[in-house]
């Protein structure tokens, strides 16, 4: 019996950002794809989602900033990174050398700011952007993830900055996480991801204070969010009709195809690349392989959508 | 004033390589001490002294993260490490049973050097620090230096077994020291730097709780300069969360040409120029430890 | 050398409402300890907090109701339970000879409700109310738990209702924890509970559906959602004055300790009393033994309030 | 027309206890089966037949909950198990060594019912739904009933060896049937039922697929009344929290004297009359595995 391959593994994220395939690694857990590049062909993955580039460089909150806890990690560690004039001058032209499309991930403080950023990045080697609305880790980092209002008056104005694919990327630390979903679609995103990590803390009960420095929360990544991950997918899901990326706590493909089933169009692998540089590869190849097995033209035909969920 | 150099390094990635290998054997000694060594041909082909691999300690996501450890020898394929059991990850690489296998990556992070002038190499182990160095031992006297180790340890059954540092090579000579006396001498493996520390030396290599590390540091600042290696190096631990550069969350304070910053333990250490590391800044940070 | 024990036990969470010891076990986690009389001595408990009640019997939700996820476990039960008339009935004469305190869980869909629940358990052997404002399976579950002004209206019509403690149980699943504290506060309550169970969602690949029935969502409990616990303990611990329950994940007594390092003055033992009936007796030995070996004369001498989070 | 009784019983769980017991074996039979026994003294001494445990599955939080197994049989005061590598936790006890710790919470749920009448037992196994019958049927024969076993499988390799049924017992016969016809009927344990259910059978004891028992409870329903056993009770499954009725999050949809209403599998079952179950109810839940 002949068996041909069903799969069209692309993803429109909109704006001219056409995804090769739907697994791609997330924000802050692969760097700008050069540490990597020795250890995974990471040309062959969907999207790399950079760490979160800020208008200057950052150095990074004091450690500790990573604290294991049960199947998931938390962390802190304060947008540690080179700023965005760095990235725009000595990576975007090894980006723009690659196959895999780069989507550099934005975080600042005000909306000029970010505004600026996404000007400066009006160059080849970045395929698009994502909005980091919600990390959990530097002063007022939430306050436009965590108020629909404020996220869609920023989106409005980084709408009017960029050219390229704007992708936010929502905040799970919300009560309702569809309002704000719909609120930065009205403003004019492209697609949204869901979720950043969860607010979280462990303690030291040698120190008798909490391990992470600061306020002593972090953002609590890995397998233990993804029910909640899952949940808050399909909540969004249910609010907008834009493309979703799913994140949060995939290291298997069968975690990938829950994200499907929930809503997502396209999914990102954070966590795991720490524990294992090949991770997002082989979800990749489990993902289509299941595909085919089931003859699926496109992955969304696996798409369960829940009855939006109350507000 | 002869200064040793305090610019860090940065490990090669491309060398680095994640293997499944098999383990070989699980020996308890002394003192609560675990030996585990597994065949790893790829580690144990590549990997430099001070070097050290990620270990995953388990098949499901708890323990979630890998546990980095130092490589302790290399034999043909078989590469081991020496650790203690503090938590759940140690605990499950002790229970792990000739055959298991076992998933390495590696070799990671900056090894020690070896200055070309010829000399003594002079290591200091306290407690679990004693990890990189027979490898460490074994190499710079393949490289036809002398060696001499300072061991030291709460107590004897504590101290790394001088005949696993030599492994059969006499020109590595081990002197110990306890804090309760019941071997060597009575005190802090610090104690014995200074008599040791004499102009045959060509390089300080050490590894050990951070307060150790800082007092080397200390005398290293202070002595006379006609007396200093042109090698004095530390190697330092720090939480981590990935072992390759990539989640930027082991960073410890340095202090080195490009002024006060974070450093990345896993890639610009873990072996650092003693006197790049912010020892004072260090000391005042939080605790990582989960006790 | 002789060692006088220095612990004082005792938790006062208010109007009168003195629990012996802080350790007590979860709402929906230990029925209404009938079930564990003959696998522990409950006796030794801070207290027991009982199955949420309605002021009607409950069938509860279709199954599958429960599904295991990495560290933790999604519940649907849907508030399965024999209504507050057989709770008053039935049941609070045999609480009424109990040594430990028992704290009736209430949970219903309207204001009047839940007033007139509050009214029929103004009776013996009813130590405390807990008012369940969170509960994520039942339709509107969430209405009160989820708005700040509408927790405080509902606790303010509460107040009123109950001559006894009347403990809040918050959600989690809010953008401001801390907000919708200080709102019960406000309206009068004696202290708060945090956490109830986060919203999550596991897939099953094989029907291509969530595996819980109806939204497919369910309630999020276990090892997993205990830093989001101390997260939220520390919040809310921030914004109040009141006596605070902190419950989430606690397996061990390490694990407890962490809460009240966090700001918890109790807690609860929830998941856990599911795999190891004597989970919550070994957590409240172990927490006396860490009292006395570090000679505390209270627990709360252990908080390290962290500075209060952003809202 | 006599009718079979359809109300429900209740757990006794003042017998329950939390019990850490010692591997003794982890036998692999044919087909994946794996047979798992362990010295478990009060579990031994206080199971009925039908009765399970609950088996913690490894150390850590994964997996969280702890997994309900049949007492496939009893010697002395060592306890078997019976299962397949389906998921995780059946791949860690199967993973277990001998001397290893084994924690068990039980016996729990209700047992099979014998009923006063001489006569023969009938058992029904469909696939793991043979884990409860070797000790069910153990103990029907030393209570002086003639027992006699239809077990189906898929494939022979997956039938439980008939010799492990009758542990030594000529008085139990076992008949086999298996889809491929690779041994014994081809086709369905059920087809086997009709010629079985005669009027000497006094109980009928069925463990497997819903959709087997579901046939069995409509086979039941149209038997003609002179052949109807006194008792006919079947062996459920539901995704299970506790296993001792406190996270009321085993509820399977019963229609006994009481109505339709949601009973617990762990306590009002798992063994529940077989005419109380509302199959079609059951039929349309959608399906707690995941696969
Ligand atoms: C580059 C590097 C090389 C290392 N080499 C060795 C080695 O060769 N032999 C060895 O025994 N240990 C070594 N360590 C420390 C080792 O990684 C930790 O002991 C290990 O991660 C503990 O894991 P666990 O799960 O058993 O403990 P956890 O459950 O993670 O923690 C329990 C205890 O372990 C200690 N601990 C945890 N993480 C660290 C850490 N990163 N550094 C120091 N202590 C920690 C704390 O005391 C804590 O109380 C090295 C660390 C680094 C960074
Ligand atoms: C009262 C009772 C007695 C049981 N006795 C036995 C027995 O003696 N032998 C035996 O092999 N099995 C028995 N089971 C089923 C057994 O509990 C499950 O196979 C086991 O929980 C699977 O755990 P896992 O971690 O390996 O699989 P999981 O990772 O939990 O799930 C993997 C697969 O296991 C199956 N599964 C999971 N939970 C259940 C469940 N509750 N019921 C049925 N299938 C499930 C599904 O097919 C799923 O795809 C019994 C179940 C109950 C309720
Ligand atoms: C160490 C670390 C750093 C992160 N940094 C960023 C960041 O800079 N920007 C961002 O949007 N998300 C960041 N994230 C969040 C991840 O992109 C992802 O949303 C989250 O970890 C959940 O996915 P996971 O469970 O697969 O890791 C970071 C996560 C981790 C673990
Ligand atoms: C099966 C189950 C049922 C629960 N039912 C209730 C309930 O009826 N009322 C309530 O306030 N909380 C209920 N909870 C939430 C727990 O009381 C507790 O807040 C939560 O599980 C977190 O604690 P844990 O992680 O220790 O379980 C339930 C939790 C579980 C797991
Ligand atoms: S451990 Fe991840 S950057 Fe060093
Ligand atoms: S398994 Fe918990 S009530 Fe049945």
């Amino acid at each position: 019996m002949s068996r041909e391959l069903t799969l069209d593994p692309r993803v429109d994220l909109g704006r001219g950002l056409l995804l090769p395939n739907p697994v791609g690694v997330a924000s802050g857990t692969f760097g700008y794809g050069f540490e990597f590049e020795h250890l995974v062909d990471i040309q062959r993955l969907g999207a790399i989602y950079t760490k979160g580039t800020t208008p200057l460089p950052r150095a990074g909150n004091a450690p500790p900033r990573v604290a294991e806890t049960a199947a998931g990690m938390l962390n802190s560690i304060g947008l540690h990174n080179p700023g965005v004039e760095h990235v725009a001058t000595a990576y975007a032209p090894r980006f723009a050398g690659w196959r895999v499309p780069v989507v550099v991930n934005v975080a600042a403080a005000t909306v000029e700011e970010y505004v600026d950023c996404l000007r400066r990045l009006e160059i080849d080697g970045v395929a698009g952007i994502e909005l980091n609305i919600s990390c959990p880790n530097i002063a007022n980092g939430l306050d436009f993830g965590r108020d629909a209002a404020a996220a869609g008056r920023l989106v409005q104005a980084c709408r009017a900055a960029t050219s390229r694919c704007l992708i936010v990327k929502l905040s799970p630390n919300v009560t309702d996480i569809g309002a704000v979903a719909r609120a930065v679609e009205a403003a004019g995103a492209d697609a949204v991801s869901a979720v950043n990590t969860y607010i979280g803390m462990k303690v030291n009960l040698g120190s008798g204070r909490p391990v992470l420095p600061g306020r002593g929360t972090g953002g609590l990544s890995g397998p233990a969010i993804k029910p909640l991950a899952l949940a808050a997918v399909a909540a969004v899901r249910a609010a907008v009709s834009l493309p979703v990326v799913g994140v949060g706590g995939i290291a298997e493909p069968a975690d990938a195809l829950e994200f499907f089933v929930a809503g997502a169009d396209a999914v990102q692998v954070g966590t795991a690349n720490f524990t294992e540089p090949g991770a997002a590869i082989r979800v990749l190849d489990g993902v289509v392989a299941y595909a085919e097995a089931h003859r699926l033209g496109r992955l969304t035909e696996l798409r369960a959508v829940p009855a939006p969920q109350p507000a | 004033m002869r200064r040793v150099p305090d610019r860090l390094r940065r490990s090669d990635l491309t060398r680095t390589v994640d293997e499944r290998g098999e383990v070989v054997a699980v020996d308890e000694l002394d003192g609560g001490l675990v030996e585990l060594s597994a065949r790893l041909p790829l580690l144990a082909e590549r990997t430099l002294p001070g070097q050290f691999a990620q270990l995953r300690c388990g098949p499901g996501p708890v323990p979630l993260l890998r546990r980095p450890f130092s490589v302790a020898w290399v034999a043909g394929d078989v590469c081991a490490f020496v650790f203690e059991r503090v938590g759940e990850g140690t605990r499950r690489l002790a229970a792990l049973h000739r055959g298991d296998p076992l998933d390495s990556l590696g070799p990671l992070g900056t090894g020690f050097t070896l200055p070309p002038a010829a000399g003594r190499v002079l290591i200091v182990a306290g407690g679990l620090g004693c990890a990189p160095f027979p490898l460490a031992a074994c190499w710079a006297r393949r490289s036809g230096r002398e060696v001499t180790v300072l061991s030291g340890a709460a107590t004897a059954a504590r101290l790394y077994p001088p005949e696993r540092y030599r492994r059969g090579d006499g020109g590595i000579s081990v002197i110990e020291a306890t804090d309760d006396g019941s071997r060597g001498h009575r005190g802090l493996v610090t104690d014995l730097v200074e008599a040791h520390l004499d102009a045959s030396v060509v390089a300080l290599w050490a590894c050990g709780p951070n307060p150790m590390l800082a007092t080397l540091a200390g005398a290293i600042g202070r002595a006379d300069a006609a007396l200093l290696p042109s090698v004095a190096e530390a190697s330092l631990e720090a939480p981590m969360g990935c072992g390759f550069g990539t989640c930027l969350g082991c960073a410890l304070p340095v202090d080195d040409g490009d002024g006060r910053r974070w450093a990345l333990c896993c890639t610009e250490g873990p072996v650092m120029p003693i006197t790049a590391v912010d020892w004072e800044r260090l000391r005042e940070l939080p605790p990582a430890h989960v006790a």
